[in-house]
């Protein structure tokens, strides 16, 4: 029993940090704003070049994949210190699509994508989510149908983000209708400009776009089926669990904090020596405290090579709802300058990053499986009650 | 105790809201939040039809109405989410109307009330902070110096400005916004209603009244808003409720799920809860017995109450709700904005703090 | 619409205040604290037979029942008066077994019951929940089998309250296994005494005790049966909604708070003046007017005779949870005499009234209902939620 | 980082738990409970296995653990609800080996260890606040004033009581329970832990320690009161799941509904998160980087989580747990009692605040 960072970490967490204040730059921070996350802008592509050089992108990949095979306790530690300094680190491309392409792409599907995704050439939107298909995602309807060379596609996603961003689309479809729902759905890769996909931009409450995104009869060659054919689900489930180690950070949240702090020192040095202000203030630090412990008993755990869905829930519930409460009562806080947007410019308290957070904070908790199925898995899984 | 509206209030409750639904498209609310500006058609044809002198005397041309008319009329304009200075103006003409003092006062209510003019309390200075008021009355060369966080500044025809004469007493002073005197910054803020911070820069300012008028402002535009919250919490709900009748997830409607029900029901109690409060303290604003901290303890309800029932209606949209094209955001971005206007939770309970001894009768 | 009470009515409040004050005497407070809640001590006797003179027990019963027709807003009146200063006002025999018995008992019944309960000589407990039948009270299984002139009685009541200071038990049997689970039920009258009758005490976390009571073969006559067989269900329900009005008071959450403050005033006068603390009690102030809205909004429905079934189990959830939040708060602030009980004598704040009142408030909860139960309610009956 | 109990203490833990389970039944608790005393004779027992000496140095006849060690001894005895004044001796001996000055000191520990003496800590007065202590320093007539809220006073052999002498400093002072000038009133309290108010009339007194050590003491059982919290809430939950797999209603266990399932996580979710920050925060006064803020953070953290997480076990359990026949209530009584005890969720945060500005590492 040890509850300190090994020397190692520590260092590993200062070079990080170094990195960072060496590339951090707000040109770079500005191109990632208005990319909304996407690589591809001249500064990004030269900083994931770094990334990648650093050889932090894949160092906790299995050596077989093209990794280093390092303990994820370092991909933890990447995420945390990334997402303190709000730094981009590699959006589902990297962490999602391209391990499971390594695990589950045959040898010249490997060879086709993972280079183009090491040099930030191509973009992967993910193309789960359909109108009636978001927590139930089993119920997907869009269908694939078997031609001649390849298949047809036909149907609907939405939540397809950053697919006019993408060049391709990592998508679920349904390629036996009489199989049950899990086991008919296959995974194909579509190329973003392929004919018969269509593109509609739904602007959404965090400021960021979302697509929904339309397949008229898209033809699909063989070779863009991903592992076996009604196999898809499986993937999808392999795929998710990928981020499982820098699920939900405290870095950010913490950032939010200092942020806050930092705001009140400078400009309301008066109204900081209010006691209630301060014990505001110290229950938010506490309930960061809180967050950080489920969050690094999650990672710990991960890193001892144990699986535990109910850990990964919790902080995935933990932080997501923390998020909300934190930037809710820090605009409270603030009063009505609390509630200007970046665009009110310095007015803004520490650039209107609570008003933003509080703004982009739901999806958090309705996103990658809601709040509600993530308290049962921790019911089923961690506590291992009935269901 | 009578919780339900009468008759009459009923009539002119349905009226304003087939209006508004007939003039007020979600649309064209989006259109004006892209342009920043306030929907100053819709407020002129609001007028013309006389709603806004509802709560006042017959003699003024209104309904011999009251301060709970004025909620009434609030909280169906925040059902739409339309971009209308119905809180502001309310708020100013009651002010005039009860505290005004001389014939600008009593020119300008009556021209406010036909829509005619358009004024808007400036309160606020940096500090955020209704007791700490630093502007200068205005000397021979006019009113100079700033306000903060003017809701709805550059659609107004006048500014209601607090400034401190000589004594340090607060009194309320008209500025006209066709005064050249006078600059107006946009303060782009989560609500995206037309917010600025305003510059005085030798304004010619009239006196309309003393320190009563400025506390029966603060007190009247405080309780106005708790109808605002009280409305976006409600279109949440509802939205959320038709929502979940119909949306299927595992084969069964939501609203069939223990968890959506149990969330729905907590947003439920916090709204009838918030209604209560909210019309008893306009009532008791209505009959002049309303304390500072009667009206603060409901602010505080409120605004503690407002982001836990929208987020949760978001919770309980998922998705669907998140996207702009959906209209739950407008009762998201306004119904929290509003919290922190006329006094955030915060700074209401400190209020409240303030007679912490004093017993209440409960009954 | 008005906010106000009407002159009426707080001449009525005035006139139950005026009352209280003239009766409540500590040596009647200890009588019936030491009766847990059961009439029949000489005090109680005394004062039950003034209640009943001022005829304030039946005074919203119709007509036809022995009552004086009274608005129900009387009643919430005179409940809220009473719990705040924690005086007795007839427990559930009075305010739910008699009223039921007007309305579904015969007329030999009536005669044979409704005088003694008046005088206070009968005492009925309810005998519903069984180990295996709490919340799903329908699933009962004590059962009464017909034989010549009554029936015999077989089985085992858990939350038998006041079983043993009772002179009778109203008694929910199956008379029907064959029938489904709530169409077999019937509702029966026994007399405590009655051969095969055992009562078992059950020592609660709240310091008072609850009885298990158990049924061998029991015999009870026809005449006993109240309401028509295998009718008992709706007979429950019935007795069940009796007391909506005064569901939940405010009166007695209303007063912890003013006791609270009352000690702090005179023994911690300088910590209240605690900016923290004096925000901590705003807070409390604040929590108790939101129920005292939903409470009277209930009270105000029932009154205007509408069937509102959403607006009592709100005020059922709001004022049982707060009970909770609230006790539990006070006693943080009060530090370590929070937790000293009213053994403690003058060392215990208020009477060690927080600490009680905590260890009281899990019953509130789950009982008469679950909050969880109470929430599905509000969601069918209040907001129309498909089920 | 290393969360797991390495194999000696699993082997540690899993020997102390056989030996709780096997002397001491709930229905001995019970009787302790109504007696109101603290069960000795499993005190002895326990010393006797030599389990009380395993946080400390072999030279002592310790097992060269450390203070979470400590910590997994205190949660084995609250997992049990044994009325063992486990804190309080532990937190006595821990401040005697590591502040303890002079003979009497090293005495007092070794006796302590062997189970012949059993000190516990005297601090509070009637203010309740560990930083106004007013009691003075013993004079040529010995100790002379009073202390409140003395767990297992009565049961102790020593008290070791907190003075200031004539600077204003504060120092520790043991005094001997069998000295005639020492008198105890019983405190009845929710924890039905025996408690006390003491007199002292010209008790003869020692100086053992000075400031450092009684704030190391105010550190070290303020942790370990986590455990002991920790170890309540594990046992309400453990009983919860159970309860809840079993109990049917409605045709199916209650652990198949969805607000059961959730009120469950959310228990979940707390002991976790105070599991981690109770170990890290014993982890951290073992290395001596302990700061009073990072222990008033878990204290508070835990004081908060712990009555919503045994109330839900309750919620979850119904008239079932209701009953002091079921053994839920333990938990439930010891545990709020513990959430007062070494400075309540409001004290701890008041400590935290001091140090808001203080930029925390997060990793």
């Amino acid at each position: 029993m040890n509850y300190q960072w090994a020397a190692e970490h520590l260092a590993f967490r200062d070079e990080v940090e170094t990195f960072i204040h060496e590339w951090r730059t707000p040109a770079l921070l500005r191109e990632y704003r208005a990319r909304e996350g996407a690589g591809g802008g001249p500064l990004l592509t030269e900083y994931y070049a770094a990334l990648q050089q650093k050889g932090w992108m894949r160092m906790c990949w299995p050596r077989e994949h093209g990794g280093e095979g390092q303990n994820p306790i370092y991909r933890f530690i990447l995420v945390e210190t990334m997402e303190y300094w709000g730094m981009p680190y590699g959006n589902l491309t990297y962490t999602s699509i391209a391990p499971t392409l390594a695990t589950h792409g045959s040898e010249e599907q490997k060879q086709r994508y993972l280079p183009g995704i090491w040099s930030g050439e191509y973009t992967f939107a993910i193309g789960y989510s359909e109108p009636n298909a978001g927590t139930d995602l089993a119920s997907l309807r869009t269908r694939a149908e078997k031609v001649s060379g390849g298949w047809r596609v036909q149907g609907q996603k939405i939540w397809t983000s950053l697919a006019a961003q993408s060049t391709h689309i990592w998508l679920a479809v349904r390629t036996d209708p009489d199989r049950p729902k899990h086991a008919g759905i296959s995974l194909m890769v579509i190329e973003t400009g392929s004919e018969g996909v269509t593109i509609r931009p739904l602007p959404t409450l965090s400021g960021l776009t979302t697509y929904e995104t339309f397949y008229d009869n898209v033809f699909v060659p063989d070779e863009n089926l991903i592992g076996p054919l009604h196999g898809g689900w499986e993937i999808i489930m392999h795929a998710l669990n990928h981020e499982r180690v820098g699920l939900s950070p405290t870095g950010n949240l913490a950032r939010n904090y200092d942020l806050l702090v930092e705001h009140l020192m400078k400009h309301a040095a008066q109204k900081l020596q209010d006691p209630v202000l301060r014990i505001r203030l110290a229950e938010m630090k506490m309930e960061v405290q809180r967050h950080r412990a489920l969050a690094v008993c999650n990672a710990v755990s991960i890193a001892r090579d144990e699986m535990s869905p109910g850990l990964a829930s919790m902080a995935k519930v933990s932080g997501s709802e923390l998020r909300y409460r934190m930037t809710n009562l820090a605009m409270d806080l603030l009063g009505r300058a609390g509630a200007l947007t970046e665009a009110a410019g310095e007015l803004a308290p520490g650039g209107g990053r609570q008003e933003s957070t509080w703004r982009a904070s739901p999806i958090l908790r309705f996103g990658g499986g809601t709040n509600e199925v993530q308290r049962s898995i921790i019911a089923a899984r961690h506590l291992g009650m009935a269901r | 105790m009578e919780l339900e509206l009468g008759e009459t209030r009923q009539l002119l409750r349905a009226a304003v809201r087939k209006f508004l639904e007939a003039e007020c498209s979600f649309e064209r609310v989006r259109e004006c939040e892209r342009e920043g500006r306030a929907d100053l058609k819709l407020w002129r044809a609001l007028c013309a039809q006389g709603y806004l002198a509802t709560p006042f005397p017959s003699e003024l041309g209104g309904g011999d109405g009251g301060i709970k008319d004025a909620g009434l009329l609030v909280e169906e304009v925040a059902r739409r989410a339309a971009l209308l200075p119905i809180v502001e103006v309310l708020a100013s003409a009651l002010t005039l109307h009860h505290h005004g003092a001389g014939d600008d006062a009593t020119t300008l209510l009556q021209q406010t009330l036909s829509g005619e003019a358009l004024p808007v309390p400036a309160l606020l200075e940096a500090q955020d902070d209704f007791d700490r008021i630093e502007l200068r009355a205005p000397a021979a060369d006019g009113l100079r110096g700033e306000k903060f966080f003017v809701d709805y500044a550059t659609a107004a025809s006048h500014h209601l400005v607090t400034a401190r004469d000589s004594d340090g007493e607060l009194a309320l002073y008209v500025v006209a916004t066709d005064d050249a005197a006078l600059k107006c910054e946009a303060l782009p803020n989560l609500g995206r209603t037309p917010q600025s911070r305003v510059r005085y820069d030798g304004a010619r300012a009239r006196r309309i009244s003393g320190p009563d008028g400025v506390a029966f402002l603060v007190q009247v535009a405080r309780a106005l808003t708790c109808a605002q919250l009280l409305a976006c919490m409600d279109a949440s709900l509802s939205r959320t409720v038709a929502y979940t009748n119909v949306r299927k997830q595992f084969g069964r409607p939501l609203s069939t799920f223990q968890a959506v029900q149990h969330h729905a029901a907590d947003m439920a109690m916090h709204i009838e809860s918030s209604r209560f409060l909210t019309y008893e303290t306009l009532d008791a604003l209505d009959r002049g017995v309303a304390s500072e901290e009667q009206v603060a303890l409901t602010k505080a309800s409120l605004s503690r109450a407002l982001p836990d029932v929208v987020m949760t209606g978001h919770q309980l949209h998922g998705g669907q709700g998140y996207i702009e094209e959906n209209d739950l955001y407008f009762f998201t971005i306004r119904g929290k904005d509003r919290c922190l206007a006329w006094g955030s939770a915060e700074e209401c309970l400190g209020i409240v703090a303030r007679g912490v001894e004093q017993k209440a009768r409960w009954l």
